[in-house]
């Protein structure tokens, strides 16, 4: 297990770099509104946002409108960008994505974005695997667009609990070879995505993942063991989205080979697979830069 | 709009250094300021108060460090941060190269932990001042906050002056956890504070319903947001009815123009935006823009002439 | 949920008084008990927890007594009441015939006030048992407020206990603005208190944007509501750390039933709800409901089981 | 001037009694929704409170739905019930009163209703003025309606600032004889209500007036100098509109002709007009029951 205490070997992956383009702010249109299954997919009327945005990047909305008593902002992944417009999926959680998630057309709402970094591209032509859990797979359908554009052949795998809780499907089936998981069996195979994973893994130079951290631990431990580099985006609770509160950090090994509490806003939501240390998210390791001032000592 | 606040002068000072806005970031909430870059002028706005910083590198707390509250959020990062070091290695330059004024905030856990970070900083490019963040606890008290005892605010605030550069500004930060928030006011005043920040964060706690343990590995956390500013004007307007003369930097909750407006008419020459900035990245300009413009519907034709005003 | 609700056992106790349910009114917050009658059954809920009531007949202080704020609302009404001659008169038989526990808060500006009014109310029909509202200004101390002393607050406490019906249990409620509330709630378990009501408001001020001065005429007014949540919560948390065997009524900011769940599991044996009525008139029955239905669906067989569940 | 400090002569009315029915708890639904000049108009589907309420009765709304900041709920008179429905006229003010009356229909809202106390009916028959300040003539068209239907002549003044500041004069117009003033001129005659009121009080027997407390002054000292009861809907600041935070008192003599802190929610918001003690709202009068109490003593 590369990456982790007791690490072994040379890291697989360099650290996702910064995206391109700066965030904007906006107020913008939702232009069209859809259920999907158990989420909502919102459409919004943001040029300025989708042509900055790249794959893997989010946005943070306000929630709540002028009387609101929710402060924090609501990052949610860039579903699809172009022709003047951003999609998401929503899926209705708390206070926050409830709210978003019964937008309807024609209602305006607060948006900071494109934020974080996007998925780092491979070398042309580069094989490469999408793993997309729950709403997660959303987030992959820029990106296999891309990939194909540069030549990649693309295997998309798409497991959620229920079929209700799949997303993207259909529009990464346009785009690639898709495998559905299911933990119930209402949808494709019953099982999880990692037992798809295996069939796939020996023909890809590259494996790409959004989704709840467990999956993505599982997904990034499968690939760092067949030596394949792999790209997560994490999903930390986050207050601000921009990278000034601090709140959203984990550790993840840097390009020193040092550990550190990185913001998963702004210096993620795309990290090497091999360099999140999964197992310690929400504890302090003693070899985290700074640990020491903090009264922990190495054991 | 711009004519209007082109007439009202919104210059204020922090203690003896002047500054053309008496908006800034507020500590811990914009971190050193470069992630702003985006959305706001860095250089117009008052200072950019920077996320507390300790003489050694810190990780800060395990996650989860947040919790959204009724107009509020706690939050126990526990001053994650790169020591002074890096600060001045890479933070302060960046800063000072864009021409943005820093308002540096320090904290320790001991007495010399302050004042060497003074030391540090003198004649700093770009260094405005100094914020003391005395919110913390003291390793020689069995961790009881600097800020809760009038005494120990005091021995850190002398030191912090005696160490500082004397061009630079010193202004105490105090807690509103508090009985008395007055004689911890007088008392860090008369050590040589030559401002007084306030408030910083309540001392809050939130549960979880599902796991049914305190949200935060730290158990309690720091309560900040709209929720905190009736806590924060109260303060600000009896330190200001004590000791008029001393300069106050306002904050708690502060969102729009017109909650600035309320700390000014109580009795602060400059605010703070804290927490209302992970809501509109924008917030501190834009606080400025509605500030002035409030203003000058009122009449006034300076923020000066603003400062107080409520207690006539 | 009526099946689920019944299999979680909801009694609880004051002191040695036992209560059906859990929760109660705030002082304050539900005048005498009359007006929610349209709303709810104040049979059912824990007890009517009066507004505080003095000697005499108070007229309140005059209007704006109050203002809103984020999640919350500021108030100054100065304790408007009958006094204790119309409380006996009027109020207490009212709810003592339709069969309606009152916890009946007393307030006073000297120790001797206190000790008159619980002797009046000594085993009056109804009368459950006593809150001392000890956030008052005490007279004979310059006006500082007998809850911010430990000395004041218990020589309040240790004259009620003497003087109430030894049936009443006897609550001293305290104030969260304090340095160190344990101690404040040490000093008076060891004066006799037989529980602590926690907490009162905060101290806080709104000015007027248009006025430019404070809103209320009392200049400062206490705040309530769930944006002082998390301080309450910290407050009993603290408490029931330090003090395990006194038991809690825990209040601030409690608007539904996980909010509710926060106060039991922090340490709360019992929970006032104040500021949530005036958002909606049902709110004592509804969190009562609520409270149930979450305690069921976390396996809980009664209550008291939950009781400081979160510190183990 | 009777019923103030200096009294003289006996007071002209009895407190208004209070309202055959008790309050309810709702979620109900809007049914239509239109702008009336500066206004909007809510009809809402509530047949419960439309079937208790009274004339000069209020209702009390929860603002902001689920995400709210603002937990006060907002009062606003009873412009209309009946068929199920319930009619409110909402100027947007503040956050709430602006949330209120962006409304459309099919939203929901809470409310509770009706509220305070009806405006007593005078002996059938008697000739009776209604005097309404702004959107405060909403409240006077159920009255106007009961009046004519117990055989009384109706006179109603409207007034207002400005031509979109007045409301119901079409409604009213069905009822009465209407006359319009407003400030600037822009409808009916240049100037205030009570301009109007002197050629009407000599041939009326009972005033009724509801808008701001200015204006109810005014009417209420006419009616008064005139020999005339008059009843008036006051309209103090109000946190929860049940009667129990008590945020909502004036100065008001009782039966016993002993001034109290009367609630406007529970002993209001209709006064006899000539025992409210409108020059000492918000002061604290030494002969206030319990002034003495708080430290004030009689000069
Ligand atoms: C990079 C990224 C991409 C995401 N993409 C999607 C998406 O495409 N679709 C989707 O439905 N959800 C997505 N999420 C999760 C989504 O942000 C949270 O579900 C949502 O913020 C929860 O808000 P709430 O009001 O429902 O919950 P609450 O628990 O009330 O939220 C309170 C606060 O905690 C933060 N928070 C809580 N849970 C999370 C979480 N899982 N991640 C980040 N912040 C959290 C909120 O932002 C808010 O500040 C994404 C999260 C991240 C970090
Ligand atoms: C009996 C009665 C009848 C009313 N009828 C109408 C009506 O028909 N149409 C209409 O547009 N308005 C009416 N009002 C006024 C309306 O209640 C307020 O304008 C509204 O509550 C203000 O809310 P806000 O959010 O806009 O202002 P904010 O100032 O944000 O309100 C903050 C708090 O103060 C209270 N408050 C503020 N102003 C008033 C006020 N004037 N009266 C009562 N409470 C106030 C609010 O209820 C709330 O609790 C009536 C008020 C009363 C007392
Ligand atoms: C996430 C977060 C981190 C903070 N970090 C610091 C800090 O490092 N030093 C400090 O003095 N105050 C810190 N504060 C307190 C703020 O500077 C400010 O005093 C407080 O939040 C009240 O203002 P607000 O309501 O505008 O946020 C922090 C606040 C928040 C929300
Ligand atoms: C309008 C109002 C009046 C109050 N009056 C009293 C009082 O008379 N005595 C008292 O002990 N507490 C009083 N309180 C405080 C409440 O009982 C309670 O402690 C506080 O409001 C926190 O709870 P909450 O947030 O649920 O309202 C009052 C609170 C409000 C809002
Ligand atoms: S969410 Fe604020 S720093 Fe990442
Ligand atoms: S509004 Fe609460 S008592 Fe009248």
């Amino acid at each position: 297990m590369t990456g982790r205490r007791g690490q072994v070997g040379p890291l697989l992956t360099s650290p996702a770099p910064r995206a391109t383009h700066r965030p904007v702010q906006r107020v913008v249109e939702v232009a069209r509104r859809r259920p999907v299954g158990a989420y909502v997919e919102l459409v919004l009327a943001a040029p300025d946002i989708a042509e900055r945005s790249e794959p893997g990047q989010f946005v943070a909305f306000a929630v709540g409108g002028p009387t609101s008593a929710h402060l924090l902002r609501r990052s949610i992944a860039i579903a699809g960008a172009g022709d003047g417009e951003v999609t998401v999926v929503v899926a209705p959680h708390g206070p926050g994505s409830t709210w978003l998630a019964a937008l309807q057309a024609g209602d305006t709402v607060d948006v900071v974005g494109p934020l974080g970094r996007p998925y780092p591209m491979p070398a042309d032509g580069t094989p490469a695997l999408l793993v997309g859990g729950g709403y997660g797979a959303a987030a992959l359908v820029g990106l296999a667009a891309r990939l194909r554009a540069a030549g990649s052949p693309v295997t998309a795998i798409c497991g959620a609990a229920s079929a209700d809780r799949l997303s993207s499907v259909e529009e990464l089936g346009e785009l690639a070879e898709v495998v559905v998981t299911t933990d119930d069996g209402s949808a494709g195979r019953q099982g999880w995505v990692t037992d798809a994973m295996a069939g796939v893994l020996g023909r890809v130079g590259v494996v790409y993942a959004c989704g709840p951290m467990g999956m993505l631990r599982a997904v990034a431990e499968g690939a760092t063991a067949a030596g394949l580099p792999s790209y997560v985006a994490v999903e930390e609770s986050m207050a601000c989205g921009v990278g000034v509160c601090m709140t959203c950090v984990l550790p993840v090994v840097g390009e020193d080979g040092r550990t550190r509490f990185s913001r998963s806003c702004t210096e993620g939501p795309v990290f090497g697979g091999d360099r999140v240390r999964f197992a310690d998210v929400g504890a302090l390791p003693w070899d985290v830069v700074g640990a020491d001032a903090m009264g922990v000592v190495a054991p | 709009m711009t004519l209007v606040d082109a007439a009202v002068d919104m210059t204020t000072a922090l203690g003896a250094a002047p500054i053309p806005s008496p908006v800034l970031t507020a500590s811990g909430c914009s971190a050193f300021g470069q992630e702003l870059d985006p959305f706001i002028d860095l250089t117009a706005i008052g200072a950019v108060v920077t996320k507390s910083v300790q003489l050694r590198a810190r990780s800060g707390r395990p996650t989860p460090r947040m919790a959204e509250t009724p107009s509020g959020m706690l939050n126990s990062i526990g001053l994650q941060g790169p020591g002074i070091d890096g600060l001045l290695a890479d933070d302060l330059p960046w800063l000072a190269e864009r021409g943005a004024r820093a308002f540096v905030s320090i904290a320790g856990t001991r007495v010399e932990d302050f004042a060497e970070l003074a030391q540090r900083l003198r004649g700093v490019p770009g260094v405005l001042g100094l914020e003391v963040n005395i919110s913390c606890p003291n390793v020689e008290s069995r961790g009881e906050v600097f800020a809760c005892d009038p005494v120990a605010a005091s021995d850190v605030v002398a030191a912090v002056r005696a160490a500082a550069d004397p061009a630079q500004p010193v202004y105490a930060k105090l807690s509103p956890d508090v009985t008395d928030i007055v004689s911890v006011a007088r008392a860090v005043t008369e050590a040589g504070a030559d401002g007084l920040s306030m408030i910083n964060t309540l001392l809050g706690l939130v549960i979880d319903p599902d796991t049914m343990k305190p949200v935060l590995g730290g158990v309690t956390g720091g309560l900040s947001g709209p929720a905190i500013r009736p806590v924060a004007l109260r303060c600000v307007w009896q330190v200001h009815q004590a000791l008029p003369e001393v300069p106050i930097l306002g904050m708690g909750g502060i969102r729009d123009g017109l909650d600035a407006l309320q700390f000014v008419l109580a009795g602060a020459s400059a605010v703070s935006v804290g927490t209302a900035v992970f809501n509109d990245p924008t917030a501190v300009a834009r606080v400025h823009e509605e500030l002035a413009a409030a203003l000058a519907a009122r009449g006034f034709g300076s923020l000066r002439e603003a400062v107080g005003y409520a207690h006539r």
